[in-house]
């Protein structure tokens, strides 16, 4: 973990390099699947061999470090790697969010942090579910929180935890009335893990519970990530937080779905009905649904890299409006539904084979169900992108578009 | 084991039963098989005998008993409900010469037999009215608690047949690494040049020796009536859990899911998918039933019987399916009964009986089309 | 008109003017409403009296029987079951005084009577025990058949009452131009300043005058059993038709749609979902009704009732849905029954009692939240 | 309907005032929907505004004075036309369909007819239904035959039909033993209409039932369009006749679609739900469908596009195998599918008002229900896709990709 990349040399990564280093390190990952998930975290080869390569910093700004990788690139890595194993593939869109993050804290700060911590990844939500009781002095908080989720908790040197500002014992409100909130950053060492991660799906992603119990969190390691965009010029930049955290996250169905039409190519032409003795794959129903769920996952892989293509073209030269933006969450939502539906549709039609841990296709629905669990496609989280689509946003929202 | 008269009617026995069922559920999901205790409690309450024949000590019970006893058991705990409904083996002991029969329970009262139908072993003659048998049978739910276990098998001549092994000449091999139904210890079974007499086997598309209606039920409806209440008591949980979990889970702006609209049009939407489903397969073992009271069954009877089981089984992937989606991440956990449910259903919807040839089928019969009188 | 005494059952009368009813849908749909003959031969067979009370001429038949003359009915025909459900109105007579509901069937025997229920009337006290109405009312299927209409309007004050119109009083507006249910003459009709006795007005949602339990039936429930009937005839309908089709037709390989894999699950998909949506409201009536017996129904039960009913139209389009996409370019003609059936259950879907309020109201009951009593 | 496109100054037209003409037309159609459904045809004078602006012209080679319009123009065309008024669109789109099988004829025969013919377009169909007995001079045959769903046959003055060739009572057989099949084309006066068109959707097509009753059919107005490609090198005629008559058809769903969601939008605001008075536009169920099939649009028309755009230029240079072909056609289904979805399922949320036929909700659900029935979209079309792009298809397949 501590490979000695102290000194930035990502920037001098090309994108067609880190896309060969993710392939690379995604052709060795099938037979490792059953191992990852039984250790239930990403082994310390595989976090080392992605720091080795930078394939944590593709979506931090170059300013500190980061590759400078395409946002497109991105998305493209975290398929390739999950298409080789679901749970590796989401911890690293995870250790990359993790880390983009730190483009909210002052720049002196994040840079302070990095130079400090060679093998930084930060893990840990955003989600307020700390308490940030202010110090007298107004140098910092006193911060007590647990964070579920919190994958690549067993790897990560640093952590992040969204908090409430808490004043005698309430919330503190804002001008709206709403509770100040913001993010905290904290080094592993001050946490506690909690093993909670007990799954059926991305159990190899080690996403325990994070806590911490009254530590000292200087305001210099809060940041507000809610509404602002970071200070930084890089093309994820243009986006905001929550977009750019989608965008990240949207490879992994992508690759995951890719995978499980692999291996449902390959399980169906092996297979042949008992009645008919005919391969699985020359039934008409098993066509008409191959048909079916490959050509959803191709339009909507295409729509997601065409409208965040289109949205940063946008966003280099003009500002734009929710409803525009609305339509890249739309479009990652999208990926996510086609993909589970996708891998549930294909793992019924494998039979009973496919119940085994021993089969991927298996594999690929509990992981690939288990991501779409995220809160990120929840009926609200629907109905606020669908609400700024529809034109009917007309304020920033908590972690809108 | 000693054996007492059952005093209770098998489905207060279940309810009984079932009451204990979600205590331990993760406990029967990570011992891999149900818990001796319970088996014992089970076997006691005649549970694993509702298909045994009344003159070996069996239940004999009636189709709809049968339903709501394997329905009861997965609304309990899912493994526990499929475990006792693979585990009605020793109905086949109506097939038996009565006096065989009767040497087998009265060597083991109330035995517990499951077993593996699907025809991949291979016999030869022996001699001396015995044959040899060689085979390996995977997915044998129950396999490790088995007195006997039932087992299909080509002969040198003819069809299939069915032998009952000894649990004792069985080995187990340990392949049952699975999502869900973990506790159902359904691991592969191998017999190795066994010698067996052959009035240990029978032909289960041919007539019992027992003559009540239980068993003039054609070889796919005696199966069907076991495997119906699955569903039925499966999706009922699932319904269950998702209520609880929207009374008390909040969403991001903090309202209740149950205040929202979608969830209470999903709730609405699936209570009734999951009282159809449960309507209609009661209907359908009631007809099947009904009809068997004077002959056999007609195949249009038998194949809305297993559409009804199908049907019912769709339904609870829907339901639980539509439960993970409006239930968010906090359903990850091995812990939330609803995340083991849905391994489970998914696991068991993979069975054949659901398959797609098996569907077909019914729409073929329905179709009034030609089928193999022992596949409907 | 003449009344004779009703002497067969109106289940087997529904049989026999179902019979007619496929010879004569073209002409029930291009007429734009019921024949007149047709419209005589069920008023004589007394299926427009399902609900009217014994006491006043009419079948008070219990909520089983109306469920399935109206499932034979629209079986036969969509826009006569339809027009046939909507012409329950006699029915609300058990809301009047007896005297005066007696002064209705008097002058007109087994009367019919259709309506609108929204409240889009308002009227004034205009003295001397009268009411000055106005109010146009949309959709008010067979309106121009009825002899009294029912329509809901607001009063000066307090709660939405009902107002019976003499059919001579109501101006139709010819505005049901439409894809389906053409056939039910759905117009808007409209008074302008009609003065009408109070006592031809009354409180649906308060208690009715008669005492039979039909009567006893909640506001929503009352109209439910009515309903209820429509989806299940609609769907049986289809999925006969689906069989019908692909049995005679073949593909471009030529093969018979009924010996392809996909066609054949999908039959014996929908076969399972028209059953299971048929006996699940056959059990939620069935419950309500058993409740009714000693008092009303619990709010859990009618909103299951209600439920099943949604169910059973979502199963309707589904299966609808299912046989156009297998059955191809050769249903799109308006000969073509399915198509017909298509249109009628695209349409029908759209009543408010499938809306998404409606459904989200069975939910909320299911989940046991407060919903005001007259909307279960 | 004689507009004087004798000498084609087709080649002249930019895609732009192609485009810009369709815009102008599809603006117009709305408020004649209810009309032209009523009609049960497109009416005469849209019959002679699509020839005077060479919107019949659009799909056929250039060098039989077509408008060498890009595909992708073809597609936007029929859309726009399409999102004005379904009926209209898809008069229009299968009279293209119709001009382009021209391009198999013999190409000076081809010329010929058109010479002779100002306002060419050619309705009918090429399932072959008709029956050609040879004449013994070898000259041509006897042709009978009846080809429903004959869309445009009321202003078409050259009618098409598939046939096979009879030999004493039974059909030809080839090599293979399949039976000898072509399109005959024929002038609209040798044959009756037959009025059958009496329909739920696409009403205003006329698409009745062609007859012809022992005319005499010469050689030179037969072709074989099922297996080879026609002799032109304009960049449609790159695709099989089967991709290219999809090609065209792709459009419709598109337009009807996007047409069902302005008014479903519009529709939704301005109603309120009973209960809590609120408009429909602002309930969460609403919102999320909307934001669902609106994705979903989206992503199958990106797709849709950008598989066209590759396959042309794929095979701009070199062959293409079935598996690559079979992505469009694949690509096509799936707008179709994602069409007829999303207007059944705003047609839903839009309640009772939606049952009457003033309302294009409704009838942009029948028009593009009755689209989706063409064989094109049956599961034994589907099969054969699915075959082509599985790698399991291994010779050319009747109207295959």
């Amino acid at each position: 973990m501590t490979s000695g990349i102290a000194t930035p040399r990502a920037a001098g990564t090309t994108d067609a390099t880190l896309l060969e280093s993710a392939r690379r390190i995604a052709a060795t990952l099938p037979d490792r699947s059953l191992a990852i998930e039984t250790a239930g975290t990403l082994p310390a080869d595989l976090v080392d061999e992605f720091a080795r390569n930078d394939l944590f910093r593709l979506a931090m700004p170059v300013a500190l470090g980061g590759t400078g990788a395409a946002p497109e690139t991105i998305v493209r890595i975290v398929e390739e790697v999950s298409r080789g194993d679901g749970a590796t593939g989401w911890s690293l869109l995870i250790g990359n969010i993790g880390n983009a993050f730190l483009a909210w804290l002052d720049p002196e700060v994040a840079r302070g942090l990095l130079a400090d911590t060679p093998g930084m990844v930060v893990a840990g939500g955003q989600a307020p579910l700390g308490q940030a009781v202010p110090k007298p002095d107004g140098s910092g908080y006193t911060l007590t929180g647990r964070w579920p989720f919190g994958s690549g908790s067993l790897h990560a040197p640093w952590f992040m935890g969204g908090f409430i500002v808490m004043e005698n014992g309430r919330p503190r409100t804002n001008e709206w009335g709403a509770p100040v909130m913001g993010v905290a950053h904290f080094p592993a060492a001050q946490a506690t893990v909690d093993d909670t991660w007990h799954v059926a799906g991305l159990q190899g992603t080690g996403s325990h519970d994070i806590v911490v119990d009254g530590i000292d969190l200087p305001l210099a390691h809060t940041s507000v990530p809610y509404f602002a965009r970071a200070p930084y010029g890089d093309p994820l930049y243009r986006l905001t937080a929550y977009n750019l955290l989608l965008t990240v996250m949207s490879g992994f169905p992508l690759g995951v779905a890719r995978r499980a039409l692999d291996e449902a190519r390959r399980q169906l032409a092996d297979r042949t009905l008992t009645g008919s003795g005919t391969p699985y794959l020359e039934d008409p129903a098993v066509q008409v649904a191959f048909l079916k769920h490959e050509t959803a996952l191709d339009a909507a892989r295409r729509h997601l890299l065409g409208t965040l293509g289109e949205l940063l073209g946008t966003l280099a030269h003009e500002e734009s409006d929710y409803a525009e933006r609305a339509r890249l969450a739309a479009a990652i939502i999208h990926v996510y539904d086609v993909g589970r539906e996708l891998v549930q549709g294909l793992f019924r039609l494998a039979g009973t084979a496919a119940a085994l841990d021993t089969n991927p296709l298996q594999r690929c629905m509990r992981d690939l169900v288990a991501g779409s669990q995220h809160v990120a496609f929840s009926f609200d989280s629907r109905k606020r992108i669908a609400n700024a689509r529809l034109g009917l946003q007309t304020a920033p929202a908590f972690f809108g578009v | 084991m000693s054996v007492t008269a059952l005093e209770k009617s098998p489905i207060e026995e279940a309810v009984r039963l079932a009451a204990t069922l979600p205590g331990r559920a993760l406990e029967v999901e990570s011992g891999r098989t149900l818990p001796a205790d319970l088996v014992d409690e089970l076997r006691a309450a005649g549970l694993f005998s509702l298909m045994t024949p009344a003159s070996l000590g069996g239940r004999e019970a009636d189709p709809l008993t049968i339903v709501r006893v394997v329905e009861e058991l997965t609304r309990g705990d899912a493994a526990t409900g499929w475990t006792v409904m693979i585990g009605q083996g020793a109905g086949y002991l109506a097939w038996l010469e009565p006096d065989v029969a009767r040497e087998i329970t009265e060597a083991t009262p109330r035995p517990l037999i499951t077993g593996s139908m699907a025809p991949l072993g291979t016999a030869v003659d022996a001699g001396e009215e015995r044959i040899r048998l060689i085979g390996r049978w995977p997915y044998t739910s129950g396999c490790g608690l088995s007195d006997h276990l039932v087992a299909g098998y080509r002969p040198a001549a003819g069809p299939p047949r069915f032998a009952l092994l000894p649990g004792a000449a069985v080995t187990v091999h340990d392949t049952w690494h699975v999502a869900g139904l973990r506790g159902t210890g359904s691991h592969d079974i191998e017999v190795t040049d066994l010698l067996l007499p052959s009035r240990l086997t029978f032909d289960p598309y041919g007539p019992a020796r027992e003559d009540g209606p239980l068993y003039r039920l054609p070889y796919m409806s005696y199966l069907l009536v076991a495997m119906a209440g699955f569903p039925l008591g499966a999706a009922r949980r699932i319904v269950d859990e998702y209520r609880q979990i929207v009374l008390g889970k909040r969403n991001t702006e903090r309202t209740l899911l149950s205040e929202t609209p979608i969830v209470q049009a999903e709730i609405a939407r699936c209570e009734a998918t999951v009282g159809a489903a449960r309507a209609f397969v009661h209907e359908a073992v009631a007809q099947v039933w009904a009809q068997t009271q004077d002959g056999v069954a007609s195949p249009q009877a038998r194949a809305l019987l297993t559409g009804a089981v199908q049907h019912a089984m769709r339904a609870t992937l829907d339901v639980a399916d539509s439960a993970m989606r409006a239930c968010g991440a906090s359903q990850l956990y091995d812990r939330a009964p609803l995340q083991r449910y849905f391994r489970d259903v998914q696991t068991a919807a993979q069975h054949i009986a659901f398959g797609l040839e098996a569907q077909r089928r019914v729409g073929s019969v329905l179709l009034g089309r030609d089928v193999p009188d022992f596949l409907i």
